[in-house]
């Protein structure tokens, strides 16, 4: 008798998985697939996410880095590198200035470490993702503009 | 006779590709609504070319045969496979009219012609001199070895309910009633029988051992690559298309619309759809079947599934083919 | 059972054995040489019975070394940390403890991979994670490779 | 079985011709059941298994060494990279760790969020292992019904942490930032959906007949070789070892909350699925207990902005997905630990497998590894 009791109970728990993808089959509603080039237009990203180091400049073309090196320092693997140059300001004070930021963008893991490091508010993460590109060396980007200057709170 | 044999050759090879075509796409939608996603979307609208482009792509791919293969057998195993699955077509009817072959012991002829298909798998898995390819191909010797028996024996039950081997005969048979409406216990066990027993011969989950893509990264086909991983892709799905057919002239009539008794006007109304689109939707109800059971159930261990059926199936079917004796004797179906 | 207790234990067990306390844990210190009859009493001692070996791993106190075996008892619910201090820098030797725990085996063949400290009676003291063919042990303080390891000030 | 081979080894002895012959096959290091690059070298007899033998440091990152270059604040992220299914957790080690060292109170707000996000994180990666459980037995189905859950807690961790997988969010101190306004909201109505979904995970696979064929009884791991393994988590709550570092050293306000330790005694496959399914059950009642008394208020505590631990070893237990996990930390006062040793769980739950599955068949050994949940960064470090 316990034959034929395991064919049965078998069949049954078999049968219960075959409703449930069967419920599944039938309710396309369920569908939890989002197609991404597709809904680029509605794609919605959380605020915080952060997908690539970039540098605001103001519409003078200005940016806020003094050129501390303290976002340099404060990444774990070198990502960052950041040249400075020395200037006479009109007072006949020598100050740092920066003169080249540079982020490889192939190096990054994204950590927010350089962000919260940073005590001017030079630099932070936009949420533009799709960073494929053809060359490797594309990925290493200089994020101060041609011709920037430090806003003059900083100077 | 030579042009009909070309009409035929081509009308066969294009069924074939047609099939290969539309399993494929069918296999991935069906898959991805079980699985809660969408499936191919790009080629085509709701990507019904995808499986057209994957074709190309394989064709393109490079024929790669591995250094310490056995050429000629390598080469031949994917041939033999789809030659085999050919052969199995021809006795079986699609409708009243069309049927390349009727002969008058089809359902031997394809039980025989199926049983074939190890022999291809056996050669491709041990000339890839690939161990997995090898382990894959044992598993699948022993699996289609065992399991041929209790397809052969609810064959055999259904032979005697229709009392012919004859597939146009059996589908005769059934103008009153299909003969899993008639035929009592013995032609539903026969039935559930024969489909899993099946599905097994077709390697597919929950017996997919000779494949076992968790185990054995692909099984017998690991080292095939570009075309011939086609060819035996094709195969697997021709050969699932004549199972269904089989299951379906058996069990569900065929060709043959619905009907209960002789002559009434249901009867009448059922025979307006055409009997090409009563064997189609049979066919591919049971076809959504086997689908159904892949994208469900875990695979079973090699000793699991031997017990399955020898301490099961085969038991049950042979107890079955004296119940359809029985019944056959004392005239019990309808 | 209570630090002063296990002190005692462990001062009859193996008198060479140096005591230090903190906060969380107590600490063994010993010579390696002693090493093996200590862990074999904590280990068997039904009233210390240290049965899970949470954790061991070396430090590189250049120019000695310690093996550090963090024990714990899943029965007593007490833990001790047993360092066992190797000196000698050309050919390090320790006692194996994987016939006590079965699952020394792999982490004493990481300790061998990075420090080179040689486990005597270890079934099978291959490296573990780097090429067979790899020069040095990296974790040694006093490993030097110019071409991977870039200094930062 | 026994029988069988008993039979052939007297023919073999009565001088028969049969001969057999053991074979090797390397499973690994790409291979669709290791879910990651593991290589084990397999000794088989027929589809019977004699002998493994890992192969480990496909990519091994010597982590440990880069962390005495790093400062400890940089040290976080990269153990979001060892085992990368229990990010939060492997933050919250070293985080407590060097809190432990310092000496600093962290606000219970950041408590608070330490253990919400350490418990989705566990559910998360128990997900994943459920899907891929599944997929390793040959289902596919779950595989994808595991991610669609397990998506929308990693949506909540974006909203929150800006990262998917790596989030470096739970720092020395407390939290880096404060969770997002609606992440508690979202937490409830996940609990709620979760609660709804989870006996369809019974329904596809732990009733399954098949599925039960497949792992009752197979991989046995006896409680005294799971302590003497070192194993921890599900791996040795499954063969009736209480390990649960949350009950044992509580941390971050564990003790508070009312759970239980799963245990099962029968240490097989099958016991080893159910403890994992029951602990997301668990983990669901301490989100519940936490998200009912949230508290307010700051989410750092006093951390001086270049973080010196004193002189001292200090050593940190948490619980991850996957067992214990020790962050062992020796400082000789600068900013830059002079060793640091992580105890990897999975490392050592690795170290079993021989032990189990020698004897067993391919499928069985694939079911073990998978029942095992091995993470393979964490193993190679």
């Amino acid at each position: 008798m316990s034959y034929i009791e395991n064919i049965l109970s078998t069949s049954v728990s078999l049968l219960k998985g075959m409703k449930m993808t069967g419920y599944y089959f039938s309710h396309p509603k369920e569908i939890y697939t989002r197609q991404y080039p597709e809904n680029r237009k509605t794609l919605k990203l959380p605020e915080r996410f952060r997908a690539e180091l970039t540098m605001p400049h103001d519409e003078f073309n200005r940016h806020r880095c003094s050129g501390c090196t303290a976002c340099e320092i404060a990444c774990p693997n070198g990502t960052i590198k950041v040249l400075t140059y020395m200037e006479t300001t009109p007072d006949n004070k020598k100050k740092k200035r920066l003169d080249t930021f540079i982020y490889r963008l192939s190096m990054c893991t994204f950590c927010n470490l350089c962000v919260d490091s940073c005590p001017s508010d030079a630099i932070k993460f936009n949420q533009h993702f799709e960073h494929s590109v053809t060359e490797r060396k594309q990925l290493t980007k200089v994020l101060n503009r041609q011709g920037s200057t430090v806003t003059d709170e900083l100077k | 006779m030579i042009i009909t044999a070309l009409i035929i050759a081509i009308s066969v090879i294009t069924l074939f590709a047609v099939l290969g075509l539309v399993l494929v796409y069918m296999e991935r939608k069906v898959a991805a609504f079980m699985q809660i996603r969408l499936g191919p979307m790009r080629v085509g609208p709701w990507g019904i070319a995808q499986t057209l482009a994957d074709t190309v792509k394989l064709i393109s791919k490079e024929d790669i045969i591995p250094n310490g293969a056995d050429k000629f057998l390598f080469n031949l195993a994917p041939l033999m496979v789809t030659v085999i699955a050919t052969l199995a077509l021809a006795p079986l009817p699609f409708s009243d009219k069309w049927i390349i072959w009727d002969s008058n012991v089809g359902v031997f002829y394809v039980a025989a012609i199926s049983s074939l298909t190890v022999i291809s798998i056996l050669t491709g898995g041990w000339a890839s001199n690939n161990k997995y390819s090898l382990i894959g191909a044992m598993r699948s010797g022993a699996q289609i070895v065992s399991y041929e028996l209790s397809v052969g024996l609810s064959l055999v039950a259904m032979v005697l309910l229709s009392g012919s081997l004859s597939f146009s005969d059996i589908v005769m048979t059934q103008q009153d009633a299909w003969w899993i409406f008639k035929g009592h216990l013995p032609a539903w066990i026969a039935f559930m029988v024969f489909i899993i027993a099946s599905t097994a011969e077709l390697n597919r989950n929950p017996f997919d051992l000779p494949e076992a893509e968790s185990e054995l990264t692909a099984g017998f086909h690991t080292e095939y690559s570009g075309m011939k991983f086609a060819l035996f892709m094709l195969s697997e799905y021709i050969n699932m298309f004549i199972v269904s057919a089989v299951a379906a002239t058996l069990f569900l009539g065929g060709w043959m619309p619905l009907h209960f008794g002789q002559d009434n006007f249901f009867n009448h109304i059922m025979d307006y759809i055409p009997p090409l689109v009563w064997f189609a939707g049979k066919v591919f109800f049971i076809i959504f079947l086997i689908m159904w059971f892949r994208w469900t159930f875990p695979r079973l261990r090699i000793d699991q599934l031997l017990t399955l059926e020898w301490k099961y199936l085969l038991p049950i079917s042979l107890i079955n083919v004296l119940a359809a004796a029985w019944i056959t004797v004392t005239g019990w179906h309808f | 059972m209570d630090a002063e207790n296990m002190k005692q234990r462990i001062s009859s067990a193996a008198p060479a054995a140096s005591f230090e306390v903190d906060k969380e844990f107590l600490y063994v210190i010993i010579p390696a040489d002693n090493l093996f009859t200590l862990i074999k009493t904590l280990k068997t001692d039904p009233d210390l019975s240290f049965n899970h070996l949470s954790c061991l791993t070396c430090i590189d106190r250049n120019p000695e070394f310690y093996m550090i075996y963090i024990l714990q008892s899943f029965e007593k619910k007490h833990e001790i940390v047993v360092k066992a201090k190797i000196s000698g820098r050309s050919n390090p030797a320790i006692e194996s403890v994987s016939s006590l725990w079965s699952g020394a085996e792999l982490l004493e063949r990481e300790v061998f991979d990075f420090f080179g400290i040689k486990f005597n009676n270890h079934p099978d003291l291959r490296r573990l994670f780097l090429a067979d063919d790899w020069n040095g042990f990296p974790l040694r303080k006093d490993y030097a490779d110019e071409v991977n390891i870039e200094n930062r000030n | 079985m026994e029988q069988v081979q008993n039979i052939v080894s007297d023919r073999e002895l009565q001088g028969s011709n049969l001969q057999t012959q053991e074979y090797f096959i390397n499973v690994g290091p790409q291979h669709p059941s290791t879910h990651g690059v593991l290589h084990l070298k397999i000794k088989l007899d027929g589809e019977i298994i004699e002998d493994v033998d890992p192969i480990l440091g496909y990519i091994h990152r010597s982590v440990e060494k880069m962390c005495e270059k790093l400062s400890y604040r940089q040290i976080i992220p990269i153990t979001s990279r060892m085992d990368y299914l229990s990010a939060h957790i492997n933050n919250q080690a070293v985080a407590l760790a060097v809190e432990k060292a310092m000496a600093v109170e962290v606000p219970p707000r950041a408590r608070a969020i330490r253990i919400l996000m350490a418990e989705l994180t566990r559910i998360g990666s128990h997900q994943l292992w459920w899907g891929v459980m599944g997929m390793d037995l040959g289902a596919l189905t779950p595989f994808f019904w595991g991610f669609r859950d397990r998506e929308m807690i990693t949506e909540m961790f974006e909203e929150t942490c800006g990262t998917r997988l790596t989030m470096n969010y739970i720092i020395p101190g407390g939290v880096a930032t404060d969770v997002h306004p609606d992440f508690i909201g979202k937490v409830k109505n996940y609990i709620r959906h979760l609660r709804k979904k989870l006996p369809e995970y019974d329904e596809i696979l732990t009733g399954n007949r098949i599925f039960i064929e497949r792992t009752r009884g197979v991989g046995y791991l006896s409680p005294e070789e799971a302590v003497s393994f070192g194993c921890t988590g599900p791996t040795a709550r499954g063969s009736g070892v209480s390990c649960d570092i949350r009950k044992w050293h509580s941390y971050d306000g564990y003790d508070k909350l009312d759970f239980n330790e799963v245990l099962f005694n029968e240490g097989d496959n099958l016991a080893r699925y159910k403890v994992r399914i029951k602990e997301i059950w668990e983990s669901l009642r301490i989100i519940e207990q936490v998200v009912e008394n949230f508290p307010e208020g700051e989410v750092m505590g006093k951390m001086k902005k270049v973080i010196k631990l004193p002189k001292g070893e200090f050593y940190q237990r948490v619980e991850t997905a996957r067992g214990e996990l020790g962050v062992y930390i020796v400082s000789d006062g600068g900013n830059t630990p002079y060793r640091i040793k992580f105890r990897s769980p999975n490392f050592s739950n690795l170290s079993v497998l021989k032990k189990i599955v020698v004897g067993s068949k391919i499928a069985d050994m694939v079911a073990t590894m998978s029942t095992l949940d091995l993470v393979i960064p964490d193993i190679d470090r």
